[in-house]
């Protein structure tokens, strides 16, 4: 091998603590070195030309530079070296700025340690080979998992972006939190009246095939590739024919299903619409208070169906969809605040849930938008508001914040004094944090102009006090306790992963955190990325979000899945883990820890198991190589030899064989 | 060779000849101007080269003795040796051990046809002894090539086909397994092209070379044609340490393929232990 | 020459020796007893027969045959080969005599007509063999029936005999004439024959010796047979035990190590048992299994060397890779069953 | 600048490219000075790092071996850090049978953030193995060493009743 | 019946079915038994099942892929099988397992060393209950079995098989727990004593890997790392440390898996107390993941899983 070394100064940033003449001297000595140089800015144009000249007359077939950390500028040299027609791969970076340079100060020892790092880049070198990317075909077609906010937003700009979309959503409706909400904050505008027309695109939009009351199944394939199993649950009701005329729901004779919609505040039919807006406007039955479906009597749906629509009979349905990338916007869940003790764990039916209180303030909600407390009916005069309940607290396993609470709550009492302007609402809080675009200034016209009281203090117990319940706790700003009597209570409930998160983490390969929220690429610089190529992120999946940032990250996801996809062909990268066939005895402990499954087991000509690296899946973490006994799978690029190389140019093995 | 027969004599590479994707040929100078002058062989011999660091390997000569300006290898990149080999470019030293081994019996050839069978990688021990008979054409009659390979960018010594196609003294076929754009000449198994061309085992010695399982059909085909087992000649590989019949690996009972071989006659062969 | 020593005498005479030259002999540590290289202050442990051969003496398990430095010059890179041949003498004390003949097993093939290995010879030829003949022979020897005997001198120096109170000792070569020549040897007087009486009962307990003259040709009748090489290498477990032990097993490897620019041909003691002796760069390997290998391994020492080099049977007898061998796999039960095949066909 | 004699000594570390080689790079931008006896060899993730590779580092002769990766929940590849936990800690329980003092090895958590933290290791692990001294070489370097090796009375395991005799 | 007899029967019982039936014989002398391969009526007579029947079958297992085999197994023994089907190396419908009950083993080291030379020829050897007698050249020598059990079955947690077909002989109550004292002593040396000890036992190691090859859990096979040049682990040089590198190997790809059947030690012709590491790696397997190798069907090795928060690794602060 012919190699060249390239001892880049950085100006003074490296030649100010390291003597760059002087390892370039010593480099020319290091095996398989026939060209060595120091240069002032090698990463600059006339230092790359400098390389690329080497390349030529000096014949090179790899090269070295050290420079700044390869995290920086090993791109840079690698297209270099390409422009002069070698394999990228060909080249190693020693890391002399930010590893010697910035943190030594003695110049003969960093002088020193730059010529090992030099030797051990060179000793890597020798055992580097030429890797070349696969190409394979994309499917202009995205997954997008939830039609809250977040995924109604990733699904219709991919769609006008061009891309076919193929949505899947839990619940009868797609909509989300947001479609449950009275109004939102800081402008008080009316939620559904947003909402409503980006839902009814995402039904009209021809690119845009949507499947609710259906989950994921099974992914398999990998980026630009996946397969995907859609699991539809039986509606019994033929949404084909299904006009939603609600017919049905009005003459169902059984009214014991849960409204979930309403977030059990009272119950519904067994056959059922689940709002007025709902996106498909399709009826479904509940099976599990279904009197036809349970007990086989009943029918009356079937009946009056003026189009015939009803299926007892109908069953679960695989449907199966090619994508090329996938967007997980699957929201979050309420904290279950029956944990805590002090709020009477559910024995008192006037404390409920922020959401619970929207659907009451909501014109579209089981109370018609009239106030009314859930225990006797009556208007609530004092209402009091519990925030954190389920955040920032270590008790519960939830020490995070959910970021939204004290918008939301500044909202509802200002929306309480609009409806009962006779009213008085009281907060208590922990701190008030509200730093988006107009945030703060509407949690002081709460407090200012609709007159909320700001208890800063936790609550220690609720207990009934004649109609009323007596909310006790402290004012730590007063330093006091304090006792609100209370006609309704209003716990601001955390946010926490969504139920199945986990699980769905699983099947797609993308890692949940401790709580449950999936784990982006990078926290600053792939909020919308996973570890899993081709897979995004959109919304409060990722951790607790507002709708304006759900809404933002929805239209980034989707740019990530259009610039992706907007490849004809995708490269893999080659620096994955390669098989030595005629090394591995087929045990196949590598498929067992590979994260990704991305090694198969395959039968050979003679009939034995072997191991099969799925290229394009392989992200090159190297846990196989470490796996494999035999050394048979080795990752290429780091490979046994070369990490070995390095060790040994380090710690040269001494040549002393015989003692005796 | 030196008193002591694992000492290498160093040679700089001299020229690198890039035959096809994964065989490149080496030509190679004896640094002692006086040993190379002085140097001899006979036509399939071969030498131990070295990469020091990586190791040795045995090749086979496959320049002419009667062309001496240097020694020719070719190697194709298969393992540690002869990836390290692939590195190298002129000017760059190597280590040789050389000759080893009994050539082929080139004195009982004389005054007989000769047909040459030889497939991909296998040419490299038949070039030696095929540009010796070219050097020496009138003391052989007939000659016939039988090349193929793969591909056609599996067929080595490109450089030198047009030459052996075109003599009129010599009778080269080139094939190829399947069709090929552009490709005008036989497609086919060499077995099978051998049937087809028919030669006549008449005063003939047929040599043949290549991968084990060409060389089973080969024989077959041979023997079909009414070859006896003295007039097939062909040569075998196996792992070599020392080369010089002491290390002990590449014995088939009492033979040292490294001291008896490469070359043997298909009678000697049915006469060794089956362990090939 | 005939001379007697006293243990004692024979323990300082090795420490002596010691002191100025490589001297190898039997040490007993960690349970077991070995050649190792004799430090004044060890004792030399004459109860047992040495686990490991001293075929270390004439050929080493490691030996750096070249070194190859490469240095950086003005007008460029150059490599310098340096041939690394053996110095200084070396003196066996305590061999047994079958380790001390089975060298002579190498003498055929490392020096011929054409090749001569500098590295065996020149060690051989430096190398002195005080040797302690047996006798307390053991259900493993069989030196009897390869050609030799429990008190053969053949490629010793001296012979050692343990008498009432030492060590009978004769000179064999003059180089031996030399050893004994040391003050710590006294007057032999009637030794000779209690040494001799000795050396006949011990000749008696090894019983009948075993023909193997029919060996060789039984053995390659039997190649093509793999059923029976399967069968009778059931139990091999491919290790290089029987071969390391062995003072006959003569086959290396040869590998280079290299350290940045110095890089070093290594000759170490290879082993015919192992998948890696004859695995080629292909893939393909022509003794495949164990049964493939043993057959090698055993036909190689009783047919294809025999064979080879005038009936010498390449064994001495020593048993050491019976003894040792993790499996039991007896090399004299894997021939004679060869010997006594009846083919039933 | 070695941590507190003049001689370096050789520390050899490990790191994960995303996680620790980052912060690595985060103390250098920041110019938080270390010792100057470690040298760094890059791996795409701590997953890849071979328990042998410290082991085979430490009997060539390395005075110290240092690997750092992702915090666990943090890798790049999801997994990679759980399983290096699980083989770094039983090398690091295991060295002491071999009498290889275990303090010469060390695994720990760095992010691409910390660079202070990572300077804050560098340095007292620097000055641990300066602590320590250099390490014996496993394989006796001269004839004499050799000598007093083959007389050593632990060396012929008469301390230990089963083995030794 | 005995124990022997009514193994035997059994063991024909399953004849027909079987490739073979791995046991024991006696060896090349009274002494010594080795591995029989029980293929005809004739192969079953000679079937031995003494305490100086050692080797344990489970070596062969992985060899027979894809046939049908039967096994003579100890207590140990069984616990290699079981980390064999957990790693999915052999097939449980293709074994048939004939537990011994066992009352341990001899070592034939400490035979040795109990005797004052090299016994010279071995005429016969007499198994009583708790003492061996041996004809030695006609005269006869008694070593008690206590003496010369190997360490392994001193400290035997399993003596029965927890995995079998078929079972003979009765099963131990439990066993109280005994400790090696020279296993714990060894420990307790300081560093520099282990030091030495290992750098100038491992100059007695020849490198014939019969270790390894004897060791039931190395299934490289032909490929291991110790003699390839890709990966290039290790030179050939036979010197303490590359000796010493083979050993970390072994250990490394057996945390987690070694069942403690002490073949390593037993086959080393130069007497390496491997089982020191063994022990040691397993004690510390045991203490972090409640891990041992062998013992129950279905676990995965700790090392080829994880666990997000593990219990028992402790995070050294800096």
């Amino acid at each position: 091998m012919r190699i060249g070394v390239f001892i880049c100064h950085c100006g003074s940033n490296i030649a100010g603590t390291v003597d760059c003449e002087s390892v370039a001297e010593l480099a020319s000595g290091f095996p398989e070195v026939v060209y060595s140089t120091d240069s002032m800015y090698t990463c600059s144009e006339p230092g790359q030309e400098g390389i690329i000249t080497a390349i030529h007359e000096q014949k090179l077939d790899g090269v070295v530079v050290a420079s700044c950390t390869p995290r920086m500028h090993e791109p840079t040299f690698r297209r270099a070296v390409e422009r002069a027609g070698l394999n990228r791969y060909m080249f190693e970076m020693a890391n002399i700025r930010e590893h010697v340079s910035w943190i030594g100060k003695d110049k003969e020892h960093n002088t020193n340690k730059a010529a090992d790092l030099v030797l051990m880049a060179v000793e890597k070198l020798r055992r580097n080979r030429p890797l070349v990317p696969k190409s394979f075909e994309t499917i202009k077609r995205v997954l997008v998992i939830g039609g809250g906010v977040a995924g109604i937003q990733a699904a219709l700009d991919c769609a006008d972006g061009g891309l076919d979309v193929v949505m899947v959503e839990r619940d009868q409706s797609i909509g989300g939190k947001m479609a449950k909400l009275d109004k939102t904050f800081p402008t008080i505008d009316c939620s559904s009246c947003v909402l409503g027309p980006k839902m009814v695109d995402i039904a009209q939009h021809e690119k845009i095939t949507l499947h609710t009351c259906a989950e994921i199944e099974a992914v398999s394939g990998y980026v630009g590739n996946f397969s995907v199993t859609i699991r539809r649950r039986a509606t019994y009701v033929d949404w084909t024919k299904c006009t939603g005329c609600g017919v049905c729901t009005e003459k169902c004779p059984s009214k014991r299903s849960p409204d979930v919609f309403n977030e059990f505040m009272g119950t519904t039919t067994a056959i059922n619409i689940p709002f007025p807006q709902a996106i498909p406007k399709k009826a479904a039955i509940n099976p599990a208070t279904c009197t036809m479906i349970q007990k086989g009597k009943c029918g009356v749906c079937a009946k009056v169906c003026p189009v015939g629509c009803i299926d007892y009979e109908q069953q679960d349905e695989l449907i199966n969809v090619d994508v090329g990338a996938i967007v997980v916007a699957t929201g979050y869940d309420l904290f279950d605040w029956h944990k805590y003790p002090q709020y009477g764990e559910g024995r008192y039916p006037d404390v409920i849930t922020s959401l619970q209180y929207e659907r009451l303030l909501s014109a579209s909600g089981p109370t018609g938008g009239h106030i009314k407390r859930p225990s006797d009916g009556k208007e609530p005069k004092n209402v009091v508001f519990i925030q954190c309940v389920g955040s920032r607290d270590r008790s519960v396993d939830r020490p995070y914040c959910s970021g939204f609470c004290c918008m939301y709550t500044a909202k509802q009492a200002i929306l309480t004094k609009d409806h009962i302007p006779d009213s008085q609402s009281y907060v208590f809080y922990m701190d008030i944090r509200a730093p988006g675009k107009g945030y703060d200034e509407f949690t002081r016209r709460a407090m200012e102009e609709y007159g909320a009281q700001y208890v800063r203090g936790r609550v220690a117990m609720i207990y009934p006090h004649g109609e009323q319940l007596m909310v006790r706790g402290a004012d730590t700003l007063a330093g006091t306790q304090v006792e609100v009597p209370a006609d309704l209570v209003v716990l601001a409930t955390g946010v926490e992963a969504a139920q199945g998160a986990v699980k769905l983490g699983e099947t797609l390969r993308v890692v949940p955190d401790q709580y449950g929220f999936f784990v982006e690429s990078h926290p600053k610089l792939k909020p919308v990325e996973t570890n899993t190529a081709g897979v995004y992120l959109a919304g409060a999946c990722q951790g607790p979000k507002d709708i304006p940032t759900s809404v933002g990250q929805g239209s980034a996801a989707a740019a990530k899945a259009l610039g992706l996809l907007s490849k004809e062909r995708l490269e893999s990268d080659p620096a994955v883990s390669k098989v030595n066939l005629s090394r591995c005895v087929g045990c196949q402990k590598c498929i067992g820890t590979c994260p990704f499954g991305a090694i198969k087991a395959i039968t050979d000509r003679q009939g034995k198991l072997k191991a099969e690296v799925i290229e394009t899946v392989c992200q090159g973490c190297g846990i196989c190589t470490v796996t494999c006994p035999q050394g048979a799978i080795q990752l290429e690029h780091f490979t046994d030899n070369q990490i070995l190389a390095e060790v040994n140019a380090l710690c040269p093995p001494k040549m002393n064989a015989s003692f005796e | 060779m030196s008193a002591n027969p694992y000492l290498p004599d160093m040679a700089t590479v001299v020229e690198v000849i890039e035959e096809t994707p994964n065989i490149k040929s080496f030509r190679l100078v004896l640094n002692d101007d006086d040993k190379m002058k002085t140097f001899t062989f006979q036509p399939g011999q071969v030498g131990q080269l070295s990469v020091f660091g990586a190791g040795e390997s045995t090749f086979v000569i496959n320049s002419s003795p009667t062309r001496m300006d240097y020694l020719q290898f070719s190697v194709m990149r298969v393992g540690e040796v002869t990836t390290r080999l692939h590195q190298l470019k002129p000017g760059d030293q190597i280590g040789v051990r050389a000759p080893l081994g009994k050539p082929f019996p080139v004195e009982n050839m004389k005054g007989k046809n000769v047909l040459f069978i030889g497939g991909g990688i296998g040419m490299a021990p038949l070039r030696t002894l095929f540009t010796y008979m070219l050097d020496n054409r009138s003391d052989f009659k007939d000659i016939t090539l039988l090349y193929g390979a793969r591909t056609p960018v599996d067929l080595t010594y490109q450089e030198e086909l047009p030459e052996w196609l075109g003599r009129e003294d010599i009778n080269t076929v080139l094939c190829v397994d399947n069709e090929y754009p552009g490709w005008e000449h036989k497609v086919g198994l060499i077995p099978n092209i051998l049937l087809e061309m028919n030669p006549s085992p008449e005063n003939t010695v047929a040599i043949t070379c290549g991968p084990p399982i060409m060389i089973k059909f080969t024989l077959q085909a041979l023997k079909k044609l009414g070859f006896e087992d003295e007039q097939i000649i062909t040569t075998l590989e196996k792992r070599m340490k020392c080369g010089v019949g002491i290390c002990g690996r590449c014995n088939i009972g009492t033979k040292y393929v490294c001291q008896d071989g490469p070359v043997f006659t298909y009678a000697q062969l049915k006469q060794l232990p089956s362990e090939l | 020459m005939e001379r007697f020593i006293t243990e004692a005498n024979l323990q300082q005479f090795a420490a002596t020796l010691a002191g100025k030259k490589h001297v190898l002999a039997p040490v007993a540590s960690g349970g077991t007893t070995c050649f190792r290289r004799l430090v004044p202050g060890m004792r030399l442990d004459f109860s047992r027969m040495a686990v490991i051969s001293p075929k270390d003496a004439t050929f080493p398990r490691n030996e750096t045959l070249l070194l190859v430095q490469r240095y950086v010059e003005e007008s460029g890179k150059k490599l310098e080969l340096k041939e690394q041949l053996p110095e200084g003498e070396c003196i066996v004390i305590g061999s047994r005599p079958c380790g001390a003949r089975g060298k002579l097993i190498f003498d055929p093939v490392y020096e011929t007509e054409a090749i001569k290995d500098p590295y065996y010879l020149r060690r051989r030829d430096n190398t002195l063999f005080i040797t302690l003949s047996c006798d307390r022979p053991e259900s493993t020897c069989f030196c009897h029936s390869v050609g030799s005997n429990p008190a053969d001198g053949t490629g010793s120096d001296v012979l050692l005999t343990a008498v009432e109170g030492g060590f009978f000792a004769r000179a064999i070569t003059p180089k031996g004439e030399e050893l004994l020549a040391d003050a710590l040897f006294e007057e032999a007087g009637t030794r000779a024959e209690e040494a001799a009486a000795k050396q006949t009962k011990a000749r008696e307990l090894m019983g009948q010796a075993h023909d193997f003259s029919s060996a060789a040709a039984k053995l390659l009748e039997r190649f093509d047979d793999m059923g029976f090489w399967q069968a009778q290498s059931n139990k091999c477990i491919s290790c290089g035990a029987c071969t390391y032990m062995c003072p006959t097993c003569y086959c290396f490897n040869i590998t280079d190590d290299e350290a940045g620019l110095v890089s070093r041909r290594l000759r170490s003691w290879d082993n015919c048992m192992s998948h890696t002796f004859t695995l080629e760069g292909s893939g393909h390997n022509p003794r495949g299994t164990k049964a493939h290998r043993l057959k090698n391994r055993v036909g190689h020492k009783f047919s294809y060397y025999p064979d080879l080099h005038a009936s010498q049977i390449a064994c001495c007898g020593c048993g050491r890779c019976i003894k040792q061998c993790p499996a039991g796999v007896d090399i004299r039960q894997v021939v004679m069953a060869a010997q006594e095949y009846v083919d039933e066909r | 600048m070695p941590a507190q004699d003049e001689r370096e000594l050789r520390i050899v570390g490990f790191l994960c490219n995303w996680c620790s080689y980052g912060g690595a790079d985060t103390a250098g931008v920041a110019r938080f000075t270390q010792p100057t006896d470690l040298r760094i060899i890059r791996v795409p993730c701590s997953g890849r790092i071979d328990p042998l590779f410290v082991v085979r580092a430490l009997l060539n002769g390395a005075d110290g071996v240092l690997v750092s990766g992702c915090h666990p929940r943090d890798c790049h590849y999801a997994e990679g850090n759980f399983y290096a936990r699980r083989r770094l800690e039983m090398l690091k329980r295991f060295l002491p049978i071999t009498g290889i003092d275990e303090r010469r090895f060390e695994y720990t958590w760095v992010s691409a953030s910390e660079g202070q933290r990572w300077q804050h290791v560098v340095t007292e692990f620097t000055r641990r193995i300066h602590e320590l001294g250099p390490a014996q070489s496993f394989n006796p370097a001269t004839q004499e060493e050799w000598f007093n090796l083959a007389l050593n009375e632990a060396s012929k395991g008469e301390a230990c009743a089963c083995h030794g005799s | 019946m005995s124990q022997l007899e009514e193994l035997k029967a059994a063991i024909r019982g399953h004849l027909d079915s079987l490739d073979c039936v791995i046991g024991w014989e006696q060896g090349y002398d009274p002494l010594h038994a080795t591995p029989l391969f029980i293929r005809n009526e004739s192969d079953l007579e000679r079937l031995s099942i003494s305490p100086l029947a050692v080797h344990n079958p489970a070596t062969y297992a992985t060899g027979f892929a894809g046939k049908k085999i039967g096994m003579v197994v100890r207590g140990c023994h069984s616990r290699s099988i079981i980390e064999l089907l957990n790693e999915k190396l052999i097939e449980r419908e293709n074994v048939v397992l004939f537990g011994l009950c066992c009352d341990g083993v001899v070592s034939q080291r400490k035979i040795r060393t109990a005797l004052p030379a090299d016994p010279g020829f071995v005429e016969a050897v007499e198994i009583g209950d708790d003492a061996l007698h041996i004809t030695l050249a006609g005269e006869k020598t008694t070593i008690k079995l206590q003496d010369v059990l190997a360490d392994k079955c001193r400290i035997c947690a399993y003596p029965d098989p927890l995995l079998a077909d078929v079972l003979i002989g009765n099963k131990h109550d439990s066993r109280p727990e005994e400790t090696l004292a020279c296993q714990e002593a060894f420990e307790a040396k300081p560093n520099a004593e282990k030091f030495t000890f290992w750098q100038d036992t491992m100059s007695r190691c020849i490198r014939c890997y019969a270790c390894r090859n004897v060791c039931p859990m190395c299934v490289c096979q032909d490929y291991c790392i110790a003699a390839s040049r890709d990966p290039l682990w290790m030179s050939q040089e036979n010197s303490p440390a590359e000796n010493f590198m083979f050993q970390m190997i072994h250990v490394s790809h057996l945390t987690g898996r070694c069942t403690e059947c002490g073949e390593c030690e037993r086959a080393c012709p130069v007497d390496i107390p491997l089982m020191l590491l063994r022990r040691y790696m397993n004690k510390q397997v045991q203490e972090v993941f409640g891990h041992q190798a062998g013992t129950s069907l279905d676990k995965t090795p700790p090392l080829l899983t994880f666990q997000v928060e593990e219990a028992r690794i402790k995070e050294r602060d800096w």
